[in-house]
């Protein structure tokens, strides 16, 4: 079993309206200091079919290239860690 | 590095932003009588594409029809104005998003609604209601499903957001749209006729204004994207994604309406920047006013650094307006757009001549005529020919078959076409604003005015099937389909906007569709009275050289007079008269019925008769203002047998009818037909009116049953089963 | 009586609400800035529907630190009337001034639509014109109108009565299908549907109609008002 | 300078709508595999002001609870990095 942990991102040159709203609203608090806010996802998954990490990373692709990430905007990473069956 | 001039012309690289050899020799022998430079060819190629200068349009475009009394503003600027009396306008438009959707369906769809709206509030209306027409695959894929989903929720999510309701529109579902979608997005606006705005730059030393998001690099060149075909082979296209951000929209859109309104003095025009960008608001402004400009391009808000001039000018960043302000009210109105949270700057001047020069990092980068870009890209008429498939049509109608009529009508129910809509519009905010009297689910949606007597009936229609069979007469039924439903609901036409989806026009097969059907919405408009005000144009629909049905999607808004004539098609009570007005045909080629029964349509489409619509819908006008009607529903897709479902659905009535037609009868989509309901106080007055127009065919039940016999049969239908089958057919096709 | 609309960057209801106020209840109502830091002036605040700031990050998380929060809070405390509806409710429970949040609907699609309704408890400032037990019909226009609350906090706001309004059938997945909760004290209300929307028949539904009355009323009897 | 890389995620105990809606989807696509989907959000803040990493760490405190996450059914964890300043 292996657990997923995946991390969607807009790419550099796509708008994140969401992001620029957070930085904007940090500066009216005043926190002047903070320059640049990033904002994405974090997906966390549990496979219990994958056999292998090769095979625990295909699928993960596929996932995240079919679902959770849009390839068009949006970019992913991911770590995958092997977990105790049992779980 | 960009490239040199000479290299430009050495390998050919204005051919991969969409010009051809022959605009290239254009562009450096008349127009420069030197060799453009990069920034300048980037100019020309977003200016030059079909999106900005409807160079293979124009031509028909001219054919529509556009001058009417009550026309104040027509074709030309953002959006097209009528004259609804008491000092008000109402401002309207359409506008397609369909490649940006296929290649990023939510970001393709939000950007849609965003960009209509500008349209709107930049003539100085306030929008008061979106609608959408959307064409899918039926869906079978995930790819389908996923499209269908996104493009919904696009929608939704921009409209709900900045508080416009959407409160209509038309779905409709066919392999033709597979692998392009259609998406067309409608915003109607009020305005005080005072409030008129331009999108001129007049004045020398006058400031051009930038205001709302910053620059960056996305969409770079969408315009000539958006003019290019689809192929499987280039993926590569799908770089100009832009997001959509509604929060942005709405103070760009407040704050602008507030300098519109409060601001008049120091406000010389107005423009959003939609395709092809800054160069394309800028160099309209400049060109229309006869007026020459320079801009600093250093000046521009950027998001993203080193940005060239080329990605500056061509950047279809949303939320974005160009002002032109007199000289020395530049600081009133950046205060008031710092008051709203909005960046803004000044980042040009008008000039005397007719130069259009830009600079950056010091140096000039583009001086060319501004004309140049605006009004003198070429024109191409284009050569047409009848396509093979409509050379080959059989003449005769296709003659349904129908054994068990209570069945088919039970697969008829459930074709998406016809199926209920509500799982798309319920989730679009459709009475924000507090004015929406008739919301989705009806023929028209129907929006008053608040404080008058008065409202604005409004819908979007056209069937492509029609039009594959026939374009001219498709094109009129489109029309005359969009009028029926207005006076269903008692308003008056008033015009139309539209969205023409076609193919290639540079094929003669494809653009005999464009150019047939033009001709055959002006025949139509001409009758209904309801000129062309707006629209826009999106070719090059076609996959793997596959076009779809040609189109044009039309987005007509009437007026109702008296908030007592709104009309809607459910049945209102038991015992009352149901009838059918208007002559029912043998017709069923590019029907529903033919599609369910044979998987296919084809052959000639059957007749229609103009003038004969118009004299129907101007009886129904009457019976309305006379206070004879309960209810009324335009007979469309599916024919009598559907219409008839639908007004029982709406507050659960039955009916008993009784007809000298054949159960195939009942599926026939011939035009011009209402179905009409009519208390038994006013039978004998609207029969009087109707004379042998209206036939009588039995009652409205309290009986939770469709009975209707016909000739050869009948259909008998628990109403529950019906209304389950209609409302559920496309959620469960999406599943 | 003189009711404060708090319009917040990308509040779209405030007008409606306005116009509900002005044309059917009669009474006035003035848009406050949420710049603004005084809301002496007034003998309710209400807080409109649509999308403060974007509902960015969360909805109503960016509106919540507005510069008229701490007037809302004071009002507030002082045992005048607030009212949140939709986004206006969202920024209450994000401003603490109501427990629970509101999260996704359920099926994770925005609804618009007419929602049956119950009003559970008569007895706050905002339903003294409605029976109780009343079925009432307002439309509801929401993304985010799942309401949660953790058992403890649920056990509460039945114990103190503070759930004002229930579903009949749940659109969204609310715990024990809330509509509306008060604060302990029952001056806050905050309510998913919208009933500015239903003040006029040719609309839909009149059933917002006694939400204002009653607000109304409560106020001159109670005497807070402030003409 | 730091840089502070924030995950804010759903308490346990709470049900997130959006992190089922993905879960079905998976299910639809044929993923049976995936057991359980934990959806957060990840946030990069660079703080240009705080002296000392207690001080970063203090300002991030405080915006995570004033703003990034509802305490209410959300969590929040985090790691700072120092930067070079030149960035
Ligand atoms: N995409 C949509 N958005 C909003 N409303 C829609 C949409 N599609 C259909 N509707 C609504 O559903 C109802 C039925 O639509 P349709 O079947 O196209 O009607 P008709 O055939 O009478 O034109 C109309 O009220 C229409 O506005
Ligand atoms: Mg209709």
């Amino acid at each position: 079993m292996y657990l997923a942990k995946i991390h969607v991102n807009y790419k550099r040159s796509i708008l994140n309206p969401e992001a620029q709203a957070v930085q904007t609203a940090l500066l009216r608090l005043g926190y002047q200091d903070v320059t640049s806010v990033q904002l994405g996802k974090y997906f966390e998954l549990k496979l219990t079919g994958s056999q292998s990490k090769e095979q625990a990373a295909k699928e993960v692709d596929e996932i995240c290239d079919r679902l959770l990430a849009n390839v068009n905007m949006e970019s992913y990473h991911y770590q995958l860690e092997e977990l105790a069956v049992a779980e | 590095m960009e490239l040199t001039p000479e290299a430009i012309q050495a390998t050919k690289y204005y051919q991969g932003l969409g010009l051809t050899d022959a605009e290239y020799q254009l562009i450096t022998t008349k127009i420069l009588q030197r060799l453009p430079t990069y920034t300048e060819i980037g100019l020309y190629s977003g200016m030059w594409s079909e999106h900005c200068s409807y160079k293979n349009s124009k031509p028909v475009l001219k054919k529509f029809w556009t001058k009417a009394k009550q026309v104040v503003e027509g074709p030309g600027e953002g959006a097209g104005i009528i004259d609804i009396g008491d000092n008000q306008g109402i401002v309207f438009k359409a506008e397609s998003h369909n490649h940006p959707s296929a290649v990023e369906p939510f970001q393709g769809a939000t950007t849609g609604v965003g960009g209509i709206l500008r349209d709107i509030f930049s003539m100085g209306a306030r929008p008061i209601a979106l609608l959408d027409s959307l064409r899918f695959n039926e869906p079978k894929t995930a790819h389908d499903k996923y499209l269908i989903n996104q493009i919904v929720d696009g929608i939704a999510a921009y409209g709900n957001c900045i508080g416009v309701p959407t409160v209509g529109g038309d779905t409709a579902f066919d392999a033709t749209y597979a692998a392009n979608p259609l998406v067309n997005v409608m915003c109607v606006g009020l305005m005080d006729l005072t409030n008129r705005e331009k999108g001129q730059a007049t004045g020398v030393g006058n400031s051009i204004i930038y205001v709302g998001a910053k620059t960056g690099r996305d969409g770079i060149n969408g315009a000539s994207f958006a003019s290019a075909q689809f192929d499987s082979k280039h993926k590569s296209q799908r770089s100009a994604v832009q997001v959509g951000d509604p929060f942005t929209e709405k103070l760009v859109m407040e704050a602008c309406l507030d300098v519109i309104y409060k601001h008049q003095d120091a406000l010389v025009g107005i423009q959003d920047m939609g395709a092809a960008g800054l160069v394309s608001s800028s160099a309209e402004m400049a060109s229309k006013a006869g007026s020459g400009m320079t801009l600093d391009l250093d000046l521009v808000p950027q998001r993203e650094a080193n940005m060239t001039a080329f990605e500056l000018m061509l950047s279809e960043s949303q939320e974005r307006m160009l002002l032109c302000i007199k000289s020395g009210s530049e600081n009133e109105i950046l205060d008031l757009f710092n008051d709203y949270g909005l960046t803004a700057a000044v980042i040009g001047q008008v000039t005397t001549g007719h130069q259009y020069q830009l600079s950056h990092h010091g140096e000039i980068v583009a001086d060319v005529p501004v004309d140049s870009l605006a009004t003198a890209a070429p024109v191409y008429h284009r050569e047409k020919t009848v396509p093979e498939h409509i050379l080959q049509q059989a003449a005769i109608q296709f003659s349904p078959n129908i054994t068990e009529p209570t069945q088919i009508l039970r697969q008829m129910l459930q074709q998406l076409t016809i199926a209920s809509k509500k799982m798309i519009y319920e989730t679009y905010d459709t009475q924000v604003q507090t004015n929406t009297i008739v919301q989705p689910g009806s023929d028209a949606a129907v929006v008053r005015i608040r404080h008058t007597d008065k409202a604005l009936a409004m819908t979007t229609d056209v069937n492509g099937r029609y039009l594959y069979l026939d374009p001219y007469v498709g094109g009129e039924m489109a029309v005359a389909e969009a009028a029926r439903n207005i006076v269903a609901t008692g308003g008056v036409p008033l015009g139309i906007t539209d969205c023409l989806n076609f193919g290639n026009p540079t094929k003669p097969d494809q653009f005999y569709e464009l150019d047939e059907a033009v001709m055959g919405m002006t025949a139509a408009c001409k009758v209904f009275n309801t000129p062309v005000i707006s629209g826009n144009v999106s070719l090059n629909n076609e996959f793997n050289d596959v076009a779809i049905y040609p189109t044009p999607m039309v987005g007509m808004v009437g007026l109702i007079k008296g908030l007592n004539q709104i009309t809607t098609q459910d049945f209102k009570q038991a015992n009352d008269n149901v009838y059918v007005v208007g002559r029912t045909g043998n017709d069923f080629n590019g029907t529903e019925i033919q599609k369910l029964l044979t998987g296919k349509i084809g052959g000639k489409l059957f007749p229609f008769n103009l003038d004969e619509e118009q004299r129907i819908q101007q009886l129904i006008l009457r019976a309305n203002r006379q206070g004879l009607i309960a209810s009324a529903h335009d007979i469309s897709e599916g024919g009598l047998i559907v219409a008839i479902a639908e007004s029982c659905f709406g507050k659960d009535l039955g009916v008993a009818l009784s007809s000298t037609l054949t159960t195939a009868q009942f599926f026939a989509e011939t035009q011009g037909r209402f179905l009409i309901s009519v208390k038994p106080e006013n039978k004998l007055g609207f029969e009087q009116l109707m004379g042998r127009d209206a036939t009588l065919l039995g009652k409205v039940t309290n009986q939770q049953q469709l009975f209707v016999a016909a000739t050869d049969g009948e259909f008998k239908l628990a109403l529950s089963e019906a209304k389950r089958l209609w409302e559920g057919a496309l959620a469960c096709s999406l599943k | 009586m003189k009711f404060a609309v708090v319009a917040f960057p990308g509040s779209n209801c405030e007008m409606d609400l306005v116009y509900a106020i002005e044309d059917v209840v009669k009474e006035q109502a003035e848009l406050v800035p949420s710049t603004a830091t005084d809301l002496s002036d007034y003998s309710a605040v209400l807080l409109p529907g649509g999308f403060s700031y974007g509902d960015y990050l969360r909805s109503g998380a960016i509106a919540q630190l507005a510069p008229i929060m701490s007037a809302v809070k004071r009002f507030a405390a002082a045992g005048k009337p607030v009212l949140g509806i939709c986004n206006g409710f969202q920024i209450l429970t994000e401003a603490r001034l109501l427990p629970g949040s509101l999260q996704r609907n359920q099926q994770s699609k925005f609804i618009c639509k007419l929602a049956d309704l119950v009003v559970t408890n008569n007895q706050t400032m905002f339903t003294t014109d409605y029976q109780t037990q009343q079925t009432i019909q307002l439309p509801i226009a929401h993304g985010d109108g799942n309401y949660y609350c953790d058992p403890t906090t649920l056990a509460e706001l039945r114990k103190n009565n503070q759930i004002i309004f229930t579903y009949q059938n749940n659109p969204n997945g609310s715990v024990a299908d809330i509509a509306g909760i008060s604060n302990r004290q029952g001056n806050v209300l905050g309510m998913m549907p919208h009933p500015e929307r239903a003040v006029e028949a040719i609309l839909g539904s009149t059933s917002g109609r006694e939400l204002f009355s009653s607000l109304v009323n409560s106020v001159r009897k109670r005497g807070l008002i402030h003409e």
